[in-house]
């Protein structure tokens, strides 16, 4: 494995960005072309397929009864699963998820939690005794850059579009109704990612870009009682970020997050 | 579990198909980037995506054999395909269904033009209802198809069931749930060979006899609907071509 | 790893079988010698040994008590397992079962349940709520070929002379007594299996044969209303079989089979 | 737990037998096609089957080392084995034994003659009715001179125990169940030396010394057993190469 | 969960912090004999072990890449580290931890001077009581030190929160429970660099500026820590060797 | 891998013993120095740490409410695990436990079985419903030989020190106090190790020891009734013992564990 044709490229990238400019086109703070479907799917209870550029991504929701956590038995609980499919790129492999697949799963994550978006009080049945177990399961389709945006953006759209089936309650015995009421939800993390290479930060990054990077850094905000609010934050890889470009990123991050937030709003695209 | 009749009176199944007419069916080809070849396919409600890598060296490098490439398949049902969330890790039904499907793909390949390499194929199902391994099957010849990998053959693959007494094609999950007997098959059409064939249920010989029939009629109807898609995904490309 | 063996052996196998005959000497739709043992283990419910030629498989039968499957709540459960134990074969390992394991346990669980072998009702002790699992485990002891009607047949006949407990229910307890009645089997199927070399059909396969087969299939037939009916069917391997092959094979089986099943109503041997 | 006896007062056992007796043992060897070497035995209601092979070349290559063979043993349990199923997966329990049964045996084979090998011990038991791992030993040692595999002598295994206040040879699982203590060993007899001890429970030093003797005492009768199986055995083998 | 202050009216908190102030931290350094470099850390009740081996042969070999060396780390929690036993199994939380903290530690490390070798960082938590990942990161570079391996600067690790509304440093357990952001960061002091940031929980701008600012002086505290115990374990080993 | 260096060290570890002596200066029969240190966690409800020599083991108990084992209804279940941490030694690997930790588990499990040292029924709950289960967690910190010894004692300290929590039971519901009483324990039984080498026995061995010995042996001996018990006993390695030795090894084994006893009754050092 030589390292000669990254760095050439990595080169490259960095010359091109002296003027702004992208190897693929765009602009520093561009993002690649979205596209959103909902519902995609009719035996999940929610679903969307995201592709950004040609990252391709698929989330599906499905709801299953279960035992509340001991420390908090009135609330319900959202599990977060992703799947690196290995015909999503030839460095995956079949297995149990690997350290990415669970860093991004716990990104997505920790942005729906730390934006309190589900209301999970209303996800219990049987308060102490059975509670709805939201299942979120990411799969990647087509590893092209920047997963964890794609990821985010395509479990939240589903989310949004979940059905939550009705419960009836007799003597301790849960029924399932053929009734739906969508899922208690609030406030709309949109995560953004930006690659740094040498001292610029690129939006969105492609594959290429990924390949070459330091590091990455992704924000989520949410807005709140009218203001934005960071929800979660991750550096990723093995580079160094100073802090002015942690706050640049940050910045970068609030803008666009606000972008993405309209688009997912008037329905995608 | 109520007595709901699966076929009625006049001879029409629950969706309104005739015993022997198969789901509407829409292949794509070439829908993925990094994949040397995949396709899609939609069959009544089933949803499956196949994507192929190879030839290529194989990994790991004990695997390689001197004298022919290695066909791999990986049938994988997502957690969302079903009605209750199936776990991700491949259950003994996977396992089983990854090695037929394997088997039924390989006779199609000219093996011993790579030798020392392996042809992975992955097919994930996003949504199962019914036939889902023939469904695999059928996109996976157009898969390997797109990835240029030379073959003697497309394989076409299609179910049929016994249901209320009655030999129907191409059964859907009520169907199949509340079916007699089910037997999948996968042939090349142009050898008129057979790569696939299970069976589970009742049948007497002769059911048997018009059962196979009826699939081998089913199949062909799958390969003439991939010949389609084919020369309409072969034409766009050459179109294409010209334009640049 | 040369091919130069095998090919040399496949060419004398085909070339005895123009003249119908095989290296160890049988004609091509002769069984090797078998011979069945039963009830040879007092800790399991019900035992088996089947020897056919060399090879050796035992299947064991235990009972346990268990949830019933949501969907069919007042039925009992089969599950039927295999091992591949290391020292039936050196190319055996230690280990889970792998692909090949797995595909025989559920070929001979499908003939039990196409041919509605058991009657698994009669396996409910409180309906929604406690069934019998009856495992069937089936140990691969000498690996010389025709596994799966080995242990078709070692499975089948262990079922056949299995005793399960009886139960009495007290206030949704269950005791477990110390009385037994038969299994409720009724429909006995007969697994079969040929291997494809050339253009010859191969009934009962030695580890000879099946190193050089192109293919391999197997057809299950079960007597009812007295009528012969298939029941279960599988190709394996990665060859092809013509659709006269197949019928062929198809009829073979059917001979074969019924006389198998003689054999085994008659107490084996 | 009924408070039954385990023994009458005129010393006998359960079973019948008295306190230094072992029961019925029965090994018959070369019962494998496969295998390199194999026995089975049955102890009382103990049925074990054990297989070995080797040496052979390692796999994976790594194992290799380049003065000695590796020996590998591997006790298994079947599910149908026990009153209980038991699950197939090893549990800890038979990847201890596993560990103790290979550091039991590999004393007695000449590891130096056959370097960068390995010699596998594959042990199934298919009843437990106490003493597997004795049985088992025992056996493997018949099954290791079937492979042909040079050794410095059979080893010999049994085990002793302390129940209702007494030192008994050879217990059976109710025994077990309700004893307090308990004593596996094996020896090369005619070495006079030691290759597995093991013991749980309480002994005096008194009781401990009276308790290993028995227990060689009850090996040499193994050990007996094991010359008688394997003498007639290998003159069978003698009669039919006669008879060629 | 009762409605308990997390913060007194006088702005101190449940242990009589006050809401910028840091939890006595002890370092220590070589604690461990076979690891080439070892610390242990107790960071108010967090108690940690770190053990470094390297830089050293890859295994498995293909791990090896032929320009720098690898640096892999494992974080793992003792099963009587936290209040209810946890699984030795490592958790998910536990995967990622292990990932971020390698990527704290390698930006460090001169990684180029050792090619095709790797450096393995384990940390073992005997006790958590808040701030684990950052107290790791804090010791595993004292650790490092000791293993003699070339770091362009220690890396010192803090976290900081919001609780009741207001920002506080280094919380522990029952702050972090009820606090409604956190936010590890790790930085290498005398380069002003970040080498780690996690974020969750709700911060306007204003106060993720204010956050990053008092995370950033708690982290100098650390490193003021970790530089006076490594000078003084320096100075240690001079005056052993002095005296030899 | 050669073998040169160890047959070297072997023999000069054989030669030093001739007179008495070990490369540490230890005499054959001198245990390495001892420091034991308990209640060393605050979350853990006992703890110890034991560092024999250079070796470092450190051994903490949980209780977990749980199920009883169906044949004994009534009382509690201990449950020794050992893992042999990365740190410990660079031939130790992350994984499940292996063969080795697995073993040394069973040895520590095994004595305090032996000597009945857990008065497991006062660790009953519910009658037939609810018990505790003692998680005892062996982590080897620093393997410089004699692990069994050294684990042993530390878990035996630990449970020493263990406070076991209260619980009220109300109407089939378990709840736990913030109450504790010592865990009951009677008997104390002390694991000694020696090593093998040629015709010696060396007792305690250190890892260079180890390295070259033929084989160990371990024994535990309790005091009951005022008189010395062996409670457990282990040979591990590929080596032999004649009888001699044997009962050698337990005449020492039961004059050192004596004196290890005191040394645990007084508190240790």
């Amino acid at each position: 494995m030589s390292n000669i044709v990254p760095s050439i490229k990595k080169r490259h990238i960095m010359a091109l960005a002296e003027s702004g400019k992208r190897i693929d086109g765009r602009g520093l703070t561009d993002m690649r072309k979205l596209e959103i479907r909902t519902n995609v799917l009719d035996k999940a209870e929610g679903s969307a397929t995201v592709k950004l550029g040609d990252t391709y991504v698929i989330a599906g929701i499905k709801f299953e009864i279960g035992d509340p956590f001991p420390d908090i038995p009135n609330e319900g609980v959202i599990s977060v699963n992703a799947e690196f499919l290995p015909l999503a790129s030839p460095t995956f492999e079949s297995g149990p998820p690997d350290e990415r697949a669970i860093e991004l799963a716990r990104i997505v994550d920790r942005a729906f939690r730390g934006a309190k978006m589900i209301n999970t009080q209303r996800l219990c049945i049987i308060p102490g005794k059975k509670v709805w177990i939201v299942w979120v399961d990411i799969f990647i389709l087509d590893h092209c850059g920047n997963l964890i945006d794609a990821s985010a953006l395509a479990s939240l759209c589903a989310l949004m579009t979940t059905k939550m089936p009705r419960t009836e309650v007799i003597e301790n015995e849960v029924k399932v109704l053929n009734e739906y009421v969508p899922l208690p939800i609030s406030n709309l993390p949109i995560t953004i990612t930006l690659a740094k290479i040498g001292d610029k930060l690129f939006v969105d990054p492609s594959l290429d870009e990924e390949e070459v990077m330091d590091c990455r850094i992704s924000v989520a905000f949410v807005e709140k009682n009218g203001q934005e609010h960071i929800c979660a934050m991750q550096k990723g890889g093995p580079g160094i970020l100073t802090p002015e470009e942690l706050m640049r990123a940050v910045e970068i991050a609030k803008v666009k997050s606000q972008e993405l937030r309209k688009i997912v709003l008037s329905g995608g695209e | 579990m109520g007595i709901r009749k699966l076929i009625s009176e006049d001879g029409l199944r629950i969706d309104g198909r005739r015993l022997d007419e198969i789901r509407p069916i829409r292949f794509k080809i070439g829908v993925l980037k990094n994949a040397d070849g995949s396709a899609y396919v939609e069959w009544g409600k089933t949803k499956i995506l196949v994507g192929v890598y190879g030839p290529r060296e194989a990994h790991p490098k004990h695997l390689a054999v001197p004298d022919r490439c290695i066909v791999q398949a990986r049938y994988h049902m997502a957690p969302f395909s079903v009605e209750e969330r199936k776990s991700p890790a491949p259950s003994r039904r996977e396992i089983e269904l990854s090695k037929v499907i394997r088997e039924a793909l390989e006779p199609a390949i000219f093996v011993e033009m790579f030798p020392r390499t392996t042809i992975d194929i992955f097919a994930e199902v996003l949504q199962a209802d019914g036939s889902t391994r023939c469904a695999t099957i059928s996109a996976a010849s157009l898969a390997l198809a797109d990835a240029g990998i030379p073959m003697r053959d497309l394989v076409s693959s299609i179910a049929v069931a016994k249901v209320e007494d009655q030999i129907v094609l191409d059964v859907k999950d009520e169907e199949d749930k509340h079916g007699s007997a089910d037997m999948p098959i996968a042939i090349m059409p142009s050898k008129n060979v057979i790569t696939l064939i299970q069976m589970d249920g009742m049948l007497t010989y002769e059911e048997f006899k018009k059962a196979f029939e009826l699939a081998k009629k089913g199949c062909m109807e799958v390969y003439k609907k991939q010949r389609e898609t084919l020369e309409s995904y072969f034409k766009e490309i050459k179109v294409g071509l010209e334009n640049v």
